[in-house]
């Protein structure tokens, strides 16, 4: 992780069905974060609402993530889709009270390539 | 259905700016309907307000309540004993239902936190449209129930004007002409002699000297 | 009482000529004095724009007035958007008074194109409304409602008609029931694709209207190619197919002017030719110079007398 | 031979969709905004997935669509469509539904072959995922050329008996055959809706055969169909009455069940509503427990005497035992025949239909799959098996079931579980809870009873036996069988693929 | 008679949101706000129970849902959608499965029997408990009590060593002297946790939960604190420390205590018995091939009870490839051919996790049980095992409430020894001590396989004759 980031908190929703080991694979990561990260599987991106991820931030996040599998890969065919478009209308509202609008970030996964939570996790905290 | 969208987030927090208990109360017909006052929209709001007052290091503490109908007394009167505990009220009501919570707590201090819009209908997900202006006087029945008033930009009974292009109305080319669409469903019904008859100027008297109301003494106690 | 000089001629069968004028976004008389005495005798009528496209000017009935001072004869256009029916009726009235003969009854443009799209657009009546409203007024010598007036108004009625605008099909019948609410001569949306236009005149021939109804065709000349391309794009009603903006084009942009007017002189030529126009309306946008030139060239310049 | 003095006409299948807007399938099909209603869909799918509607067509029926394997065929709607406008997936909620026992796929087959009599495209319609028992267990065919095997599909089942007869005693009591070697097991009223008890009974009164009416007594509505119910004598004597026992063909005692072997029943007081209460005598609310077991009979001597007094009460009556399946059910099996029964009735440990602890479904008492055999075999080696009707009950779910049940030596089976499937059961195991079955099956609630209709339920069981019956049919042209009788305790015809250590095999084993 | 063992439960919610099977998928685009779902079909309300968890992100109709797909198939556009919840899978692992957390979870709640309409719904059989049913008895037998009825079924157990006979003088004034036995109302006790996430509430609250049934928890020497002092009286302390750092009175007060089995483990339990004859010592080691051998030694040697401890999947010593019950059944045959079963009490443990695995034990011979992962089940545990890995617990087990812990264990001890009584009534057995090692009132699934099924499928065998 870099410098900059110590400290900082951490809620990362991902859609399970990119890998699905996650119970496993993120345990290391959890270990040497431990209370910085907070991880929430979902069955599918599409489940997230706007409403979780006012929460997550209101509960302490600096900064939250929402992994999605690659757009046309979705189990449940458009739940990525819906995952992003929740995610700006959530980012305008964020704005409205003076909020970064990249304390959300959206990290959609490119086709073909195998994800583990943890690797993936690392990248996004550099 | 009343239809309405979230004040803008300024507006809302410089009129509950003096206050720290606030109690949220959103509504579960029209405005949850348009996706602007349902139990939702309520906790977003309540969220965004509670993160926006912790960044300006303000206590704040908020209840969120959605009551089935704000307009109706049954469904307000679940607020007493509740609404007394709070130094502000901000309703995701229509204005219809800010008007009511004020009128039976006439002490509380009451904000809307929407703006009322129209009265409309959910033309697909994410899309409301207007399509009544209560004028109190229907004509659909001889516009093949499309409203000339409400959907036409200029409200004409003997369109259409010369502003149509591509079937969409010049004011708003996102918007079909509702002549356009008058004109076409006549046609399919084999109809459009209906208007060969001129209209004459509408009695808008009906659409109200001052504020309506509807007197049914069948309904009535 | 004199009556209207735009009836006489057209009920005498000339071939008439009318203009525009744009009053001025402000007090000053002159401006609509110099553009009157720039149109004198080269037009049968001026008709005085009412707050077009939602923007305020000086009032179309003071602008009327001044130009009748002027010598000239003006139409005096009122829209249904600002004025409830109290108002439209009272002006009704007070055009007559005024001495102005000639009326052109329209819903006018939404406010949201103007410079204050935050007024609240009246649209009590719409034009047809309006017309039948001017016709019980002058014909019955009553207002909306039935009650008698002393002195019933004197004006020639008329209304505009788009024969480009959705749905095409519906244009003529839409003419006709102008028509039937009363309106005694009708000025077109600027004409660019004659070989529309030629086709709802079959309409309308076939309708019988172009008996009923004097029917004045619309011109606009072009300024320029931007001009073209912006009004086909941007404005809508108005159909300028691409070889009039191609050909535009093809002309330098010093040109462009000069072709313009030739394109528009051909215009007038065509409509002349055709059965059941009556004559043409020249809507020479802040260009009302090139009107005498344009009925020069169109071989109109010697206009009847008929009083 | 039972054959020769049945004509028997059976009902027809009449066509019987789903009580819900959705069917459930194994696929979901979507129709998006690029559609222009050309109806090309419609045209072209022969399983009639789509229905015509007034902005874009409707996959109404897509639970009737064969999935990916379509996409070989020429009329793929999926590639059919001009603007692309159509997508097919798995449906997320299949993978929900059903358990080890009734997969989904088995669920949907029966939900099919009630709703239209006919075999579903592309699904498993024999076996469940349990990974024992009868899911082991395949039927061993004659080897046969493909010709041979294709012949055989085409032709005609004509002269193939599925009727048994249920008295083998030779006493003086009435013959009683029936038709279909099924008759339908005992839930009582109360347990299960009214509605739901009469399209049993109504559809074993069509099929010729007998429904048991459980121990919660004999509803009124019951009477016009006497002749085809069986009526329940149980640990609680709920409901029981002389007139009731003098009106029936077959008596039936219930020393146990195999849902909650060992134990009585349990109805919980939330169905206890006064029409069940008036019916069973007791105070409406209140729990129910039968007791365990019949407090009056200690030995076989008491077990003799409760048989004579109901052939003492009705003297054309037939008595059927009905018992669970414990270490010594063959011993148990001899007994009822000591006893004057002319049926023993073994209720295996993994059905049952109404509410049990958990634990005794699972622990208390073995599977039929192995009561079965031991008890054919028991009553062959004390010579009495041909007096006797062997009648197998508790997790027989299909056609195959059936006939693999037949084959370990029963001469009919029972079925509960499969009906109420028939009649939309999901199988989701509350039927105990609050109201009851929330798809209106095992409920007293009003408004739930409501969501079935008595014409609807009657049709859909008598379509799932009618297919049950071809089924069977096949199954025994196949094997050069004339009837059924013919299956009871051939063993040799089937084989648990775990125990056939590589030797080979009297034919190809079908599973 | 005694007392009628009863269990006061009390109804003992959840922290955090169980983990359920089926999950709803999104379905708010295109909701056509019909509430057909909401207001006509959900017989369970769960749409109007809607709300959300925020610590889990959780929608709570997830665990209101029944999984009766009304919704599912009534929607009219077809945009509620069910799947299996991957959260629901990833719970426990092969042995700890899925069904039998939510089953311990359910009955820590609420103290009940689970029961449930429409057959059973599980795999015909399966490896260990699973490979084994138990008998019933359809008529010739007494009247049960079960739950329900009246006469009285008996768990209680007694843990020690017994005399074969007594032996009186002449006078008839008895001679032999019995040696300490205690006596549990249910043959279970709670066992040392072979890992957990530590903090105090947990051993607080399987002390407490000790002490309201009846029975006793063993605790490490070293975990021994002050503060538990009140509860002594339902400690078992395993000495696995140094047993002589106990001190004298600790030994008086203590009614048992466990050794980890050694060579002089039985010098260690003469010098525990000279300073309190009353104490009960409990010998424990792991099974392995030659525990039979051992535990007759032991019992020869006057050992008075033995615990047999089995790892979490039920498995002995990693040589042995007997799951605990078949070892067992071996222990407890072999003492019966040595003439020594009589004399001392078995306990078995490891890889029990439901209440038919203690019927099973005890029909295999055992006459109590351990039990150990359950307990922390019961508290909400995932079998997650991250905290063997020092990660943060799921449920925040390091910091629950004692007596909110010990409510649950309660309930779900409570449900046990219902359903015990189920299996015993429906076996005809009023007597647990009756029950041990009756193993021809059980089937094994190995003997049926062979039996029923080896002789099909035989050309000119029919019947396997």
């Amino acid at each position: 992780m870099k410098k900059t980031n110590a400290g900082k908190k951490y809620a990362i929703f991902f859609c399970q069905q990119i890998d699905k080991n996650q119970d496993v694979n993120r345990r290391s990561i959890e270990k040497e974060f431990g209370p910085q990260i907070r991880f929430f599987p979902i069955p599918c991106s599409g489940r997230i609402e706007p409403l979780h991820l006012m929460r997550a931030i209101e509960s302490g996040a600096d900064k939250v993530y929402v992994v999605t599998c690659p757009e046309g890969a979705c189990r449940y065919r458009e739940g990525n889709i819906r995952a992003r478009k929740r995610l700006l209308y959530t980012q305008n509202l964020i704005e409205e009270i003076g909020l970064e609008r990249g304390m959300l970030e959206l990290i959609r996964l490119k086709a073909g390539n195998n994800y583990t939570v943890d690797k993936l996790t690392r990248e996004l905290l550099g | 259905m009343i239809t309405a969208v979230r004040k803008p987030m300024e507006e809302i927090r410089g009129m509950i700016a003096p206050f720290k208990k606030i109690l949220i109360v959103g509504c579960g017909t029209c405005v949850a309907e348009c996706a602007s006052g349902g139990e939702k929209e309520v906790g977003l709001l309540a969220s965004a307000l509670r993160i926006d007052a912790k960044n300006r290091k303000r206590e704040i503490e908020i209840k969120e309540m959605t009551i089935d109908r704000q307009c109706v007394y049954e469904f307000i009167d679940q607020l007493t004993g509740i609404i007394e505990n709070y130094e502000a009220v901000l309703s995701l009501g229509c204005g219809a239902g800010v008007q009511a919570l004020a009128e039976i707590f006439p002490v509380a201090k009451i904000f809307p936190a929407l703006n009322t819009t129209f009265i409309g209908q959910t033309k697909e997900p994410g899309l409301w449209i207007e399509n009544c202006r209560a004028c109190g006087d229907c004509k659909l029945g001889d516009f093949a129930a499309i409203c000339p008033v409400t959907r036409c930009s200029k409200s004409l009974f003997n369109g259409p004007c010369g502003g149509s292009k591509d079937g969409n109305c010049e004011v708003d080319p996102e918007l079909p002409c509702a002549w356009n669409l008058i004109i076409t469903r006549l046609e399919e019904k084999g109809e459009l002699g209906r208007l060969e008859k001129i209209y004459e100027p509408v009695d808008w008297s009906k659409m109200g000297k001052g504020p309506r109301k509807i007197m049914r003494e069948d309904q009535s106690i | 009482m004199t009556s209207s000089r735009l009836k006489k001629i057209l009920e005498k069968g000339h071939f008439a000529v009318t203009s525009e004028c744009g009053p001025p976004k402000g007090a000053d008389p002159k401006a609509v004095q110099d553009k009157g005495k720039t149109l004198k005798g080269f037009v049968d009528s001026v008709n005085v724009t009412d707050n077009q496209t939602g923007v305020v000017r000086l009032s179309s009935m003071a602008s009327c007035v001044l130009l009748k001072n002027e010598g000239l004869e003006p139409v005096l256009q009122m829209v249904t958007r600002d004025r409830n029916r109290i108002a439209l009726q009272s002006d009704i009235l007070g055009a007559s008074a005024l001495g102005l003969r000639n009326i052109l009854c329209l819903t006018g443009d939404h406010q949201s194109f103007g410079n204050q799209p935050q007024a609240k657009g009246v649209f009590d009546l719409d034009s047809i409304q309006l017309i039948q409203t001017v016709r019980k007024m002058r014909d019955q010598g009553v207002i909306l409602g039935g009650e008698k007036l002393t002195l019933p108004p004197d004006l020639f009625i008329g209304a505009a008609e788009n024969p480009f605008a959705d749905p095409l099909n519906y244009r003529a019948a839409r003419l006709a029931k102008k028509v039937a609410a009363g309106a005694e001569f009708i000025q077109t949306q600027c004409i660019y694709n004659i070989g529309r236009f030629k086709e709802w005149m079959v309409e309308i021939r076939e309708r019988g209207l172009h008996k009923k109804v004097f029917i004045l065709g619309g011109i606009t000349p072009l300024k320029s190619a931007r001009m073209a391309e912006y009004m086909s794009k941007n404005v809508a009603g108005i159909d300028v197919p691409a070889e009039i903006i191609e050909r535009m084009k093809s002309v330098p942009a010093g040109d462009q002017r000069k072709e313009g007017i030739k394109i528009t002189i051909e215009l007038i030529k065509e409509l002349q030719g055709i059965e059941g126009v009556h004559g043409v309306h020249i809507m020479a946008i802040e260009w009302e110079d090139a009107v005498p030139e344009i009925v020069r060239e169109a071989g109109l310049a010697q206009r009847p007398d008929v009083d | 031979m039972a054959s020769n003095k049945v004509t028997f006409i059976f009902p027809e299948v009449k066509e019987m969709p789903s009580r819900f807007r959705n069917a459930l399938g194994k696929y979901l099909i979507t129709i998006n905004k690029a559609c222009t209603n050309c109806g090309k869909c419609i045209e072209v799918c022969p399983y009639a997935v789509f229905k015509s509607g007034m902005k874009r067509p409707k996959a109404l029926s897509d639970h009737l669509c064969i999935g990916y394997d379509c996409s070989k065929n020429d009329y793929y709607c999926v590639n059919k469509c001009p603007e692309k406008a159509i997508s097919l997936r798995l449906n997320p909620s299949f993978e929900v539904l059903g358990d080890r026992r009734w997969p989904a796929e088995l669920l949907a087959s029966t939900w099919n072959m009630a709703a239209s009599g006919e075999l579903p495209a592309n699904l498993n319609y024999k076996t469940g995922n349990s990974g024992g028992g009868f899911d082991k267990i395949g039927i061993l065919f004659p080897e046969k050329s493909k010709k041979e095997e294709d012949d055989i599909k085409n032709e005609s089942l004509d002269g193939i008996s599925t009727a048994i007869d249920l008295n083998h005693s030779q006493d003086s009591r009435p013959e009683v055959t029936i038709p279909i070697p099924v008759y339908l097991g005992g839930m009582s009223f109360g347990s299960v809706s009214i509605v739901t008890m009469l399209s049993r009974v109504r559809a074993a009164t069509n099929l010729g055969t007998f429904c048991c009416t459980g121990e919660g007594g004999f509803p009124e509505e019951l009477i016009p169909y006497s002749d085809h119910i069986i009526t329940q004598v149980a640990t609680g004597l709920f409901g029981v009455k002389e007139e009731t026992i003098k009106r029936v063909r077959i008596v039936e005692f219930k020393y146990a069940q195999g849902a909650k072997p060992g134990l009585g029943g349990h109805l919980l007081g939330d169905k206890v509503t006064p029409r069940v209460a008036a019916m069973r005598q007791a105070v409406p609310g209140t729990a129910l427990f039968s007791p365990f077991p019949f407090h009056s009979v200690y030995s076989v001597e008491d077990h003799k005497k409760h048989v004579d007094w109901i052939k003492e009460v009705n003297p054309k009556t037939l008595v059927s035992i009905k018992v669970s399946t414990p270490t010594d059910v063959d011993m148990v099996a001899v007994g009822a025949y000591y006893a004057g029964a002319h049926i023993i009735h073994l209720d295996g440990s993994y059905g049952g239909t109404g509410a049990a602890p958990e634990i005794a479904k699972k622990n208390i008492a073995m599977p039929i799959e192995y009561a079965i055999p031991k008890v054919h075999k028991f009553l062959t080696s004390e010579g009495i098996r041909n007096k006797i009707t062997v009648i197998a009950s508790g997790g027989i779910r299909s056609a195959y079931d059936m006939a693999k049940a037949i084959a370990m030596g029963a001469d009919g089976i029972c079925i509960g579980t499969a009906d109420l499937v028939a009649l939309e059961c999901i199988r989701c195991h509350h039927c105990e809870s609050g109201r009851g079955c929330a798809r209106g099956i095992a409920t007293t609630d009003e408004e739930l009873t409501n969501l079935m209709n008595l014409e609807w339920g009657t049709q859909r069981i008598i379509n799932m036996y009618i297919s049950w019956r071809r089924q069977l049919m096949r199954i025994l042209k196949r094997l050069n069988m004339k009837s059924v009788t013919e299956l009871t305790g051939r063993t040799d015809l089937i084989a648990h693929i775990d125990h056939i250590h590589n030797r080979k095999l009297n034919g190809i084993l079908e599973l | 008679m005694a007392h009628k063992y009863h269990i006061l439960t009390s109804p003992t919610p959840a922290r955090f949101k169980p983990i359920t099977k089926a999950g709803i998928i999104a379905w708010e685009e295109g909701c056509l706000k019909c509430a057909r779902c909401v207001k006509k079909d959900c017989v369970y309300k769960v749409y109007e129970k809607r709300s959300l968890d925020s610590r889990q992100m959780l929608d709570s109709l997830d665990t209101a849902c029944m999984d009766c797909f009304r919704c599912v198939q009534n929607c009219p556009n077809r945009l509620i959608q069910k799947s299996i919840n991957p959260l629901y899978k990833a719970l426990g692992d092969n042995y700890w499965t899925p069904e039998i957390i939510e089953n311990i979870w359910n009955q820590a709640e609420n103290g009940r029997v689970p029961v449930s309409g429409g057959g059973y719904h599980g795999p015909f059989s399966g490896p260990g408990f699973d490979a084994m049913w138990t008998d019933m008895s359809e008529i010739v037998r007494p009247t049960r009590d079960g739950i329900h009825g009246r006469e009285y079924i008996s768990t209680t157990v007694d843990l020690g060593r017994k005399l074969m006979s007594l032996e009186f003088d002449s006078g008839g004034k008895l001679i032999s002297s019995p040696p300490p036995l205690v006596e549990i109302p249910l043959p279970v006790i709670f066992d040392v946790l072979p890992w957990s996430p530590g903090g105090k509430g947990i051993n607080l609250a399987f002390l407490e939960a000790a002490r309201n049934t009846r029975t006793f928890a063993v605790i490490h020497q070293a975990d021994f604190m002050t503060d538990m002092d009140e509860y002594v009286p339902n400690i078992i302390l395993f000495a696995d420390d140094d047993v002589l750092k106990l001190s004298k009175e600790m030994i008086r007060r203590l009614k048992i205590i466990e050794l980890p089995d050694s060579g002089n483990v039985m010098a260690i339990q003469e010098h525990l018995k000279k300073i309190n004859p009353a104490l009960v010592i409990f010998i424990r080691f792991r099974l392995s091939r030659n525990a039979s051998v051992r535990a007759a030694a032991l019992a020869k040697e006057g050992a008075e009870v033995i615990h047999l401890t089995a790892n979490e999947n039920g498995m002995g010593k990693a040589e042995d490839p007997l799951f605990i019950k078949d070892r067992i059944r071996q222990i407890h045959s072999h003492l019966i051919e040595a003439g020594l079963r009589d004399e001392v009490t078995l306990i078995g443990s490891g890889g029990v996790a439901m209440a038919e695995h203690v019927a099973k034990l005890v029909i295999c011979g055992a006459d109590a049980v351990a039990v150990d992962i359950p307990l922390l089940v019961a508290m909400e545990c995932r079998v997650c095992r991250r905290c063997t890995e020092g990660i943060s617990c799921p449920v925040d087990l390091e910091n629950i409430d004692y007596a909110w812990g010990a409510s649950r264990i309660r309930n779900l001890i409570s449900g046990w020894h219902n359903q015990l009584l189920e299996v015993m009534g429906a076996m005809g057995i009023r007597e647990i001590r009756r029950m041990r090692g009756e193993m021809g009132r059980a089937m094994f699934f190995e003997e049926l396989e062979k039996e029923i099924f080896s002789g099909m499928g035989i050309k000119g065998l029919i019947n396997g004759k």
